[in-house]
């Protein structure tokens, strides 16, 4: 619909010196090619970051670091910008150096160097990677004021790597095989218990994510790919996986990454991300530039248990909904693009998103979450995130009735 | 079938990574350690962080207390009120601690922090308590019963063909019942609010 | 099928010091988060890099750096590592001052910032941009050694942008508009003439590629995006587009693209990059480091004209094909990944990939394209490679018989 | 429809930018120059990269010669053997020349530099000839009706159904007739072969 009054407005001003005089870069050579062997963005791109919140953590060696989800689009995480989660920090590996070994109930224990991998038949995935304690902060309420907080412990690229089951089945499986547990090499040495089955189904040994080498902070030069599970299952610096037949509950999986319910019970191995969906744009970091008309709410979407079928989005904090438009490629187990176009009024907006998945799971409300899980389980928290539009275009992490 | 890559691995290999230890004591190595040798230990290579008692230092993590907690409105998450199980304990002190000093620490060593970790949480409670991996397996943690399986999905799953709700899916105009805690927590402003509490895991 | 000899000699080795002797990134913390706002690849990762070849331009200004494609994979090209192919080097504009104006056979000329461009509807799409003079270098016969500089003026990314149909709609086409004329803001200034229907039809004005802002070197703040057609259409730093009634005849399509045949006469408009494929690895600057067994042959296919339907490999020099397989998403007008995996022997090979594309358009030889083209047509040379690899391991650009 | 996104431009703005030249000359503005007057600002600000005779500077581009060469083995392709239209002289000198000085021409220069290249490439051959927008479209270039419409596909096209050829698709089996000429490309060993020869366009 029109914006009668933005129409009206458009008449003949004064001119912009912005093009009646022309910049020097119209005028005036630039740098040359090959200045930049490996290029970075744009000086005024320098607010593009990931960020930590310091006071999170004990200590950023153990810590995490966010995907400033409100500045992308798309589909695809810009490698640079994919959130950290580290629990020993950065291992800086020696790829000459590394091995992976393959031990347990195999018919032979074996070892591979990083050019061994790469004679196995390999593929590439658009994947994304949650980690299950994202959006942990929210579980008792709206705490931080940004989506890069809020939901920044997601990110989705294409991973270029060998399928497990190439792995397994050259060291042959033993017939009472039922577990793997991936081991990592950085000092933290995380390791977890992936039952066999997911491990032989699209679990993937990968080695390039968006069309290069795995980023030092995503496991150089080698990290297991879990797609669909939580993040800390996708172990990085994989330097070992054992074959079992029983789990190894390890400290990744009972310590932590257990989701305490409020009778005192635990759910443990609650491996897969349920459909989740979060807007981008309009968020607290990313406030409307303008004040009425046409205006562009852009998010994203994603789900463990395949694709997106559809996302919903509402301005009035809940109780009306209008489809989105799904853009671009909807991938199994990456996050999805959507858009909803409308015609802005420049009043007061309780915006949401709500995913539904391809099984017909539909993501909850936080109060539906909570009335099953209580607020003290931590993780997997997908509940429906609700953003407060001011007339001024400013924008507000809040919860609504 | 195989095709011929990579080669085996030797022993000597699989020993140098072979680490993990199960609940059920595969991977326990040969070795023994007090509480009282733990307590040593401790004090020299963890209280700095995890405290004298295990209630930790600073943010860093306490590692004793918290029994009975669990359905309190702050749970207190420690080796005796929530874990499972004791190799747990093991495996993990032995990969990871301390602390930037990561497989350090010797069988000996690691079997007597353990036991130092089972009498700050009140398992054990004498000092002269030894734990071996011929012991090992009839120390139960007081929580191990209270994991449940997965039983998601846990809410809302339409049928074949239905849609959610799309028009007047509430009684009443939605009110703003929760503003942010923390408005502003880009680092680069300045004003950034400190220590409003809660961490990540 | 089994490589026997590679079986037998997999027995007990000596141990290897990088496993038995705990390596510092297994004992010792690494770099906390947040060290790296923006990260970048492990150093070990230093020789992936863009490069020039000094010799072949006048000034690095107006020149090209090429894509490193044997050290990539999967679909996606790193930001950093996209060619650049510059007239007056790199602009470095100000997003803030940057314009976009649209005028001539409009109903209302128009100016929008960068914000205003934010407001109308958006696409993200997978898109290859190659060089019409990529692979100009080897008409007349091999010359470079290394797919990087014999194929290396081609990348692919997902664009986010507005569809130029909205822009120009918004501006109000005038009845007897029949092209439009996109306009750079660098110092080359850079001009083609597009017909209508495909400005209305697929065209974008993209502001991102994957994910985050275009680089500068790729034509920051915005650049258009012409699917399926030559790079040299796509202008980089766009400021204007001018809608009129007849093509320009810009120095961009007369001087330079066009394509002088044999027989004096010269084709013009030669939009379309038809269907194209090489062998990134094995290749010159990605010798094997094995003698014989399980190898992967692995490469690239695009097509202007749609998705690739097929791509066949030969180790014999054309004389045998057998179907690569092509993994990952297979999108229109983006490349494909495709695999060969075989049982090397350890013999001399002549290595060659030939992609059709869904209308049935099979990649030809450089010999039949010589035919049809004579050899000084500099453009549009998508013949098929051809690598020698030797018993040795390494690979050489050679012609064939 | 519209969307309300966006403002009119001015026509001052319009004028700042609209610089394209077609050749039907609609963009032409007001001026003239000379052969001669051309002769003198292109010694000054061209021929130090393009040559007093347009011959070209090391290796800068030529602008001039050529003319009849377009068939043999190195064609030589300029404004007089090889451009179809004298408007994109203008339009490219304008926007694009001096290289590093952008858009710094007023018309008279550039009409004049535009006189001086016709001159240079045998078209006009008087020193006195005024090149205007008046006159303008009275030139046309020798190539003018050289060039042909994209007739492409131009090679295998298979039928709905077909597969390309698999087996035995050569009578003999292939023997290498060229290795590449420049083995060893890569700038950081040091034995880079220098100026092979060719060029990128
Ligand atoms: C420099 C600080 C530091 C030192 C010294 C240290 N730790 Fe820790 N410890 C940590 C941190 C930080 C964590 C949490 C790591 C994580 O979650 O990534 C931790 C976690 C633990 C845990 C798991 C706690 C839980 O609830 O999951 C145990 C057990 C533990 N440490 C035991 C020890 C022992 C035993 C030592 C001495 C041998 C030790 N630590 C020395 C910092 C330290
Ligand atoms: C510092 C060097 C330099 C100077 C000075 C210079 N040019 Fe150029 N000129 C170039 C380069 C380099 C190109 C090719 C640019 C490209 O293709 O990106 C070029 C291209 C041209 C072309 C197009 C040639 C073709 O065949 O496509 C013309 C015409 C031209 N210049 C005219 C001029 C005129 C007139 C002047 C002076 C007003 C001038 N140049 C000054 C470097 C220069
Ligand atoms: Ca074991
Ligand atoms: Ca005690
Ligand atoms: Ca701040
Ligand atoms: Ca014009
Ligand atoms: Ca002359
Ligand atoms: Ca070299
Ligand atoms: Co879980
Ligand atoms: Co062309």
């Amino acid at each position: 619909t029109l914006a009668a009054g933005a129409l009206a407005a458009r008449g003949a001003a004064a001119s912009d010196t912005a093009i009646t005089e022309l910049p020097d870069w119209t005028r005036y050579l630039g740098e040359g090619v090959a200045t930049r062997p490996y290029g970075h963005p744009s000086e005024f791109e320098s607010g593009v970051v990931r960020r930590d919140v310091p006071w999170l953590t004990a200590s950023p060696e153990s810590s995490v670091s966010f995907t400033p989800l409100h500045d992308l689009d798309g589909i695809i995480t810009p490698n640079g910008l994919c959130f950290e989660r580290h629990h020993a920090g950065i291992a800086e590996i020696d790829p000459s150096k590394h091995r992976l070994m393959v031990n347990g109930l195999v018919e032979k224990p074996l070892v591979f160097t990083m050019d061994d991998l790469k004679r196995f038949p390999r593929e590439n995935r658009v994947y994304f990677l949650e980690c299950a304690a994202n959006s942990g902060m929210e579980w008792r309420g709206a705490q931080l004021n940004g989506c890069q907080y809020t939901h920044g412990m997601v990110h989705c690229v294409m991973y270029t790597g060998v399928p497990l089951k190439h792995i397994l089945n050259e060291a042959g499986l033993r017939t009472n095989a039922a577990w793997v547990m991936p081991e990592g090499a950085d000092a933290a040495a995380m390791t977890r218990s992936v039952p066999l089955q997911k491990a032989m189904d699209d679990c993937l040994v990968a080695f390039k994510m968006n069309g290069e080498a795995l980023r030092p902070e995503q496991g150089y030069p080698l990290r297991l790919v879990v797609p669909g599970w939580e993040g800390n299952m996708w172990v990085k610096w994989l330097r070992r996986i054992e074959v079992g037949d029983e789990p190894w509950h390890t400290r990744e999986e009972t310590s932590k990454y257990t989701d305490l319910l409020e009778n005192g019970k635990a759910r443990r191995f609650t491996w897969v991300m349920d459909a989740k969906s979060v807007i981008t744009s309009p968020s607290p970091q990313a406030p409307l530039n303008h004040r009425s008309g046409a205006t562009v709410v852009s998010g994203l979407a994603w789900s463990g248990n395949g694709r997106i079928a559809r996302v919903d989005v509402s301005l009035d904090g809940g109780r009306n909904w209008r489809p989105a438009r799904l853009d671009g490629p909807v991938l199994p187990r990456a996050v999805s693009r959507f858009y909803c176009e409308f015609d802005w009024d420049g009043s007061d907006l309780l915006l949401q998103s709500r995913a539904t998945d391809e099984t017909g799971y539909v993501q909850p409300s936080k109060e539906e979450l909570r009335a099953v899980r209580g607020v003290n389980s931590i993780y997997h928290n997908n509940g429906i995130q609700t953003w407060h539009v001011r007339s001024n275009g400013e924008v507000e992490n809040v919860e609504v009735s | 079938g195989p095709l011929g890559i990579g080669r085996e691995a030797t022993p000597e290999e699989i020993a140098a990574w072979d680490i993990d230890v199960r609940p059920d004591g595969q991977g326990l190595p040969e070795g023994h350690g007090t509480v009282a040798e733990g307590q040593t230990i401790f004090e020299e290579k963890c209280a700095a962080c995890h405290g004298v008692f295990g209630e930790g230092e600073g943010r860093w993590p306490e590692l004793a207390g918290g029994q009975g907690t669990l359905q309190d409105e702050r749970p207190v998450k420690t080796i005796g009120s929530f874990w499972p199980y004791l190799s747990t304990v093991y495996d993990y002190v032995h990969r990871a601690m301390p602390f930037g000093d990561a497989e350090s620490l010797t069988p000996d060593e690691v079997y007597a922090l353990v036991a130092y970790l089972l009498y700050l949480n009140d398992i054990v409670t004498d000092e002269d308590f030894e734990l071996s991996k011929d012991n090992f397996g009839t120390i139960r943690l007081p929580n191990e019963a209270n994991f449940i399986d997965d039983p998601r999905p846990d809410t809302e799953v339409l049928k074949a063909g239905a849609e959610p709700c799309m028009k007047d899916c509430k009684a009443e105009p939605p009110r703003i019942t929760m503003r942010a805690r923390i408005l502003d927590v880009t680092p680069d402003a300045g004003n950034d609010e400190e220590n409003a509490g809660g961490s990540v895991d």
